[in-house]
């Protein structure tokens, strides 16, 4: 066990967690939360990528991924803002218009 | 050689005109040219017969060739189809003559001489062929032709009806025919008479394939010359005007079969199976025949089925192999069937359409000629000695009587009954008719015009003469047909002997029955053997059920239908149940495309 | 310097289980936190200081502080606080556990023990100037274009709200 | 020659298209006109007998040849498709009331593709026009049809567009085991042709079935037959006299092209289950078309019965049969494209088509009654009729085939099938008589004695049917010159 396989079941792990939250939660935010949690998990599996074959492509791509996940959360907090001014709730399961 | 299909054509033109100008021109001219084309037909065989050596066969051009079978559309006279032309020309010409008179002022004159012409020049085409195929077309073409005649006045359904049954009956016999036609067109590679019969007679012939040709093309004769199980459309026919009964259902159509048979006689001689099966349908058709005739009250149904079993009588003669005694027969008996159909319509005509023999009586004095003539024919079917009836009959029941087989002793005691039976009915419905009775009835008569009761005494007289001057042992050696069967000489004087008293015997009972005024119905008689009921009732009717309840329900909607429609329902079942995979839950996609990943991971990493 | 690794890691783990268990959203975002503040210590610590500056300051900075000024004033109670579990939660984990079972079979045979010898320790490769160097000179369109996604999304929030106020002026 | 009318037939919708809408007569005119010289073209080529052949490459890798040859099958085919259409256009002047530029474009369309289907050597070609040539007839009966005509549009493209499906299917299989074989990826028969030495019998065997199972719909074979009922009922008179004269012969055509020639084998192997079939399914359409009370379903099962027989005769390996098949080809299309004519006249005057609603005709139309009586007689196969003639060399051959295989192997299930297929000649008496009873003689129903004055047929009308009946007697009468021109034709198939 070194650094860098503990830093690839690390990140492996933490994006099962956000994944799991984003599925169990029903709450809006939350799913959010656990979004950016298996965000995380994909960067520390990246840096730990660009470890092991010693480049830094693996660095600057998660670097790029933190500017995409802010413009994201922007959107997302907005849109939720908006589901809430409309159904004042935030039960995910309500909001289910689009079914066959 | 072409003349031959001159005389042919001739009738066809008197109906194509009659048929398409007919109803511009006036009655007068319809007539003539509906009676000019036969007679001139006739008069040109007579002259062709009588100046040059006209028999032979020509040819008009080939139908069909295949490599192994050629068909061409060829006539052939020779002595046996000049007779039989002679007779389809003859009493043609002279029915047509009686029709100017007889169809006197019904609107569709014309309509009525096209069809007599188109049946003559079909006849012709059936006497005259040289192979089995320019038969058939004449057979159909006849059929056709009793068909338009029968539902001539179409108006009432019944008669349209009467009309299509015929067709139909006929068309079975000619699904027979046509098998024949091709098992011989199989066997001997040909389908022209003398080549078949000369082939048959070979030994490299096999007897299963002649017995199965001659049975096929006997059903067709059956079907054509209503014996027993397809003579339900004879009766039938009589809806048809008079005329039509005399000339077609009792001279010449329904002699066609025996003509056919005749023709293919080594053919019939070789095929050993088939002939007791004639000889025996023959006979019961007879008995059948004379039996229903006892009971009938339309004078025209008792011709008809008096016709049904002299047909009989001469399939039994066919049965036994005594070719010559049945065209014999066939020829004396288109004669003085034929006067008695005509005088019969004279007799309907003038008393205004009246048919029941139970209303008739006295007419002896008012129709004298008439009852002269319908005396002469009525003594040639009842077989009174000196006329020509008693001549073939006994020529018959002689040949039958010395027949080598166990059973002809039967058919020959069998027709003897029927000789009895023939006489019986046919005095009766004489003396009923004739005789001075209460229920005649006293409406002034129809005039009866001479056109009509002059073709009623020439064939009078004919049917007698034919008889004397020895002119069967004349056409003996003329047909040359072949013998097989020496008469015993015992049956010389046995056979006229018992004939004789038994028809003297049943003419005296009928002149009792008729002073008694005794009228037995027996139910089985009065229901023709049920055979009508058997075909209308129960197998029209199956058939028509079957089809309608069993195929065009069950089968066409319940099961192929619905197999459709299953299929159509069984895509809506499984689309709806994909779309209930869809449930709009965001997280219900996360777990699928989850779980698609971890399929797809499995699949790559570890199949 | 392995020992300190593990610890940061099992934090962040540890941070993001509690994350699981909390039902309260506030109480969620502040595990975020911690979860991406351990995260960034282990970047420091594995050599990419930049990668660490920027999850202090973009994660846990911008985004953090926005999810949690949202988990502060709107404050909803609803029914998913009260039951917060989905129905799929069962299958979910089966699910995951399936995926990290294969990923983590075929880490192990990739990552194998030889090819973490072979490599050399990180150094400097990662550090300030020459991870920023390497990124500009051969990324710079990248990270133009991030520059362009932000700005469509400023664009894109100011109309959505505009078009919340009901003016059609756009 | 062959170039120019091939061209003209092009390009007749294009001349269509470009006359005015609201002169109708005109459009009429002007197409019935094109076809009569097109129908004087193609008999003139035929007449002379040298070769007519077409081809031009589209792209010699995909083996795909515009490839257009006139042979001694579809040379009557094609004279019947070029007689029925000028008789089809005259009958749709005054059968068809609304958008009539419309129909007659849809005829020109129709004319072209059936020519092409006709003519098409090439295997996708074939495929292409077989399918487009549904189109046309979907609008004629979708359009301008009777009452539920949408359920009937419907059922008649799904049925002929899934059996051809799987017909595309077999041709690429074919296509694909060719080039394994010999390399040359080509659509052109002749060189498929070859296949049937090399493919392995169970290959050919599914080919066969796809193949078979595209053409007993079009044919239509039951059980697969029950859109043509649909189909017939709903088109307009124009629209069923060219389904049943000419798209059902398609079927045949490709029966004989296509799977007769491409599998043999196949088709000596399963002949007394493919005899059986036909057989059974001509009884059926025959006894159907006796308990039917709509005039037009009677005519429509009774094409059914004679199609079943015409199958018989091309299953069959004797030369009077084949030809025979052929003959009744000509001898049907003639006979139903009158009867469809006289049912739509009939439509057209007293607007019903219930057989009892009928009766007496014979007086109040003679000329009507006279004409379609003849037809009957056709159709009922009586002697000096073209019906007879065909069915009378179909049968002959079934017999005589049925005959040797007792024979030789005795084996007398053929006699069975042949014998049961003589049955048909009885029904088909019993339901045109009973046709011929209800509307010509007999008593005028109460129903259509509120339309007494029904006029009876005009020249045209009159014309038309003697058109058709005199081909109907004159090749009844002397059919032996269209035999002559099979007999090569059929040593090609290699009949014993």
């Amino acid at each position: 066990m070194n650094q860098v396989e503990l830093l690839f079941y690390g990140g492996l792990l933490i994006v099962i967690i956000g994944l799991l939250g984003v599925i169990s939660r029903k709450n809006l935010l939350s799913i959010l939360m656990f979004q950016e949690l298996s965000l995380n998990g994909v960067n520390l599996v990246l840096v730990a990528g660009s470890i092991l074959h010693h480049n830094y492509h693996g660095a600057i791509l998660s670097f790029i991924t933190f500017i995409v996940t802010a413009a994201e959360m922007a959107i997302a907090i907005l849109i939720l803002l908006l589901l809430i001014k409309k159904r004042k709730t935030l039960d995910v399961t309500f909001y289910s218009e689009l079914k066959g | 050689m072409s003349e031959l299909f001159l005389i042919l054509f001739f009738p066809l033109v008197g109906f194509l005109i009659n048929g398409l100008w007919g109803s511009r021109l006036q009655e007068k001219s319809c007539a003539l040219i509906g009676c000019a084309f036969p007679l001139l037909s006739l008069f040109l065989l007579t002259y062709k017969t009588a100046v040059s050596d006209f028999y032979g066969v020509s040819i008009l051009f080939t139908w069909v060739s295949f490599e192994n079978l050629t068909i061409d559309f060829a006539l052939k006279l020779d002595h046996l189809s000049l007779l039989m032309s002679f007779i389809v020309l003859g009493i043609g010409s002279l029915i047509h003559i009686y029709s100017t008179k007889y169809m006197h002022g019904d609107q569709s004159f014309a309509r009525y001489f096209s069809y007599l012409n188109l049946f003559l020049f079909f006849m012709l085409l059936l006497v005259l062929a040289n192979n089995l195929l320019v038969m058939f077309i004449g057979w159909e073409g006849v059929g056709l032709a009793s068909y338009l005649l029968i539902g001539f006045w179409y108006k009432e359904n019944e008669n349209a009806s009467s009309g299509a049954k015929a067709f139909i009956v006929n068309r079975i016999g000619d699904i027979g025919f046509l098998l024949g036609i091709f098992i011989l067109a199989f066997h001997f590679q040909t389908i022209n008479f003398d080549e078949i019969n000369r082939a048959a007679s070979t030994a490299n012939a096999s007897a299963t394939m002649i017995n199965l040709s001659a049975l096929f093309l006997f059903i067709g004769a059956c079907g054509k010359s209503a014996q027993l199980p397809l003579h339900v459309w004879l009766p039938d026919a009589m809806t048809g005007p008079t005329p039509v009964s005399a000339l077609i259902h009792a001279a010449t159509m329904v002699t066609a079969g025996i003509y056919m048979i005749v023709r293919l006689h080594p053919l019939y001689m070789q095929a050993t199976a088939v002939l007791p099966l004639i000889a025996v349908i023959g006979t019961l058709t007879a008995l059948l025949g004379a039996l229903v005739a006892t009971v009938q009250s339309d004078i025209k149904r008792v011709l008809a089925y008096s016709t049904v079993s002299q047909l009989g009588y001469m399939f039994a003669a066919l049965g036994v192999g005594a070719f010559y005694p049945a065209m014999l027969h066939l020829f004396t008996h288109a004669f003085f069937k034929a006067t008695l159909f005509l005088s019969a319509g004279a007799i309907i005509h003038a008393l205004h359409g009246e048919q029941d023999i139970y209303k008739m009586g006295g007419l002896a004095k008012k129709m004298p000629w008439n009852m002269v003539a319908f005396l002469l024919g009525s003594l040639c079917l009842a077989g009174v000695p000196l006329t020509s009836g008693f001549i073939s009959k006994e020529a018959i029941l002689m040949h039958t009587y010395s027949h080598s087989h166990s059973y002809s002793q039967t058919l020959t005691i069998l027709l003897l009954i029927t000789a009895a039976l023939t006489a019986f009915y046919i005095s009766k419905t004489f003396f009923l008719v004739f005789l001075p009775s209460k229920n005649g009835s006293e409406k002034p008569l129809h005039a009866i015009a001479f056109a009509m009761s002059l073709p009623v005494i020439a064939l009078a007289i004919l049917s007698i003469v034919v008889g004397l001057f020895h002119i069967p042992a004349f056409m003996e050696n003329y047909l040359n047909l072949a013998k097989s069967i020496t008469i015993k000489e015992e049956a010389h004087i046995l056979i006229p002997a018992l004939s004789l008293s038994l028809s003297a015997f049943a003419i005296a009972i009928a002149y009792l029955i008729t002073v008694k005024q005794i009228k037995i119905v027996p139910k089985i008689l009065e229901q023709k053997f049920y055979f009508d009921h058997l075909y209308e009732k129960v197998l029209l009717s199956t058939l028509r059920a079957f089809c309608k309840r069993v195929l065009a329900t069950i089968f066409e909607v319940k099961i192929i239908e619905a197999a459709i429609w299953s299929m159509r329902d069984l895509v809506l079942f499984s689309s709806r149940r994909v779309t209930l995979l869809t449930n709009g839950q965001i997280q219900w996609y996360v777990l699928l495309i989850l779980m698609a990943l971890s399929l797809l991971m499995v699949w790559w990493f570890y199949v | 310097m392995l020992k300190l690794h593990l610890l940061f890691c099992c934090l962040a783990v540890a941070s993001a289980v509690v994350m699981l268990l909390v039902r309260h959203p506030m109480k969620m975002a502040l595990a975020l936190v911690a979860t991406m503040l351990n995260l960034a210590i282990v970047y420091g610590l594995s050599g990419a200081h930049v990668l660490a500056i920027g999850q202090v300051l973009i994660y846990v900075g911008a985004v953090m502080i926005f999810m949690i000024y949202v988990v502060m004033l709107l404050d909803i109670k609803d029914s998913s606080l009260v039951r917060p579990l989905s129905r799929y939660l069962f299958a979910a984990v089966v699910v995951l556990l399936l995926i990290a079972g294969i990923s983590y079979h075929q880490l192990a045979n990739t990552v194998t023990t030889q090819t973490l010898q072979a490599i050399t320790p990180v150094g400097d490769m990662l550090s300030f100037r020459q991870f920023s160097e390497h990124f500009l000179e051969e990324y710079w369109l990248h990270f133009e274009l991030s520059s362009v996604l932000l700005l469509v999304t400023t664009v894109a929030a100011i109309t959505v709200l505009n078009f919340k106020k009901g003016t059609e002026s756009l | 020659m062959f170039k120019f009318t091939l061209g003209l037939s092009l390009f007749l919708p294009l001349i269509l298209l470009l006359l005015p809408s609201q002169k109708e007569r005109v459009v009429a005119w002007v197409n019935m006109g094109i076809q009569l010289l097109l129908l004087a073209l193609f008999f003139t080529m035929l007449t002379n007998s040298e070769l007519c052949e077409f081809s031009f490459t589209l792209s010699e890798s995909l083996g795909l040849h515009y490839h257009l040859l006139i042979d001694e099958f579809n040379k009557y085919l094609i004279l019947l498709t070029a007689l029925i259409f000028p008789l089809v256009t005259y009958a749709s002047i005054d059968f068809i009331k609304t958008e009539k530029k419309l129909f007659h474009l849809m005829l020109a369309l129709s004319y072209l593709l059936i020519v092409q289907t006709f003519l098409a050597q090439n295997l996708l070609f074939f495929y292409a026009f077989w399918e487009c040539s549904i189109v046309p007839m979907f609008f004629i009966i979708g359009i301008w049809g009777g009452g539920n005509r949408l359920l009937a549009t419907y059922k008649f493209v799904l049925f002929t567009a899934l059996g051809s499906i799987l017909m595309l299917a077999a041709i690429l299989f074919l296509v694909v085991a060719n080039y394994k074989i010999s390399g040359v990826f080509t659509f052109e028969l002749q060189p498929l042709l070859r296949l049937q030495e090399t493919l392995p019998l169970s290959a050919q065997r599914w080919a066969f079935l796809a193949f078979a199972f595209a053409f007993m719909i079009k044919i239509p074979v039951p059980p697969f037959h029950t859109w043509l009922p649909y189909a017939h009922v709903e088109a307009p008179a124009p629209g069923s006299m060219l389904l049943a004269a000419i798209l059902l012969k398609m079927g045949a055509y490709g029966f004989i092209k296509f799977v007769l020639f491409l599998f043999p084998a196949v088709v000596e192997e399963w002949r007394l289950p493919l005899m059986a079939i036909f057989v059974l399914g001509a009884l059926y359409g025959s006894a159907l078309a006796f308990v039917q009370n709509d005039i037009k379903k009677i005519v429509a099962y009774s094409s059914i019965g004679h199609m079943g027989i015409l199958m018989l005769g091309l299953v069959t390996p004797s030369e009077s049969a084949i030809s025979g098949a052929m003959l009744s080809m000509l001898g049907h299309g003639l006979t139903s494209a009158a009867l469809f004519y006289s049912i739509g006249l009939l439509y057209e005057r007293l607007h019903t088509r219930d057989l009892f609603h009928f009766g007496e005709l014979a007086t109040t139309m003679p000329r009507f009654s006279l004409l379609f009586f003849l037809i009957t007689l056709s159709a009922m196969a009586v002697p000096p009729t073209l019906g007879f003639a065909s069915e009378f060399f179909i049968f002959l051959g079934a017999i005589s085939y049925s005959l040797k295989m007792v024979i030789t192997s005795n084996h007398y299930l053929f006699i069975a099938v042949s014998g049961a297929a003589m049955l048909t000649i009885l029904l088909g008496t019993l339901y045109s008589l009973r046709l011929v009873k209800y509307l010509l003689w007999g008593k005028k129903s109460e129903a259509s004695l509120l339309r007494a004055g029904v006029r009876d047929l005009n020249l045209g009308e009159c014309s038309v049917f003697t058109v058709l009946l005199l081909f109907i007697f004159v090749l009844g009468i002397y059919p032996q010159f269209i035999i002559e021109s099979f007999k090569l034709a059929i040593k090609g198939l290699s009949i014993s």
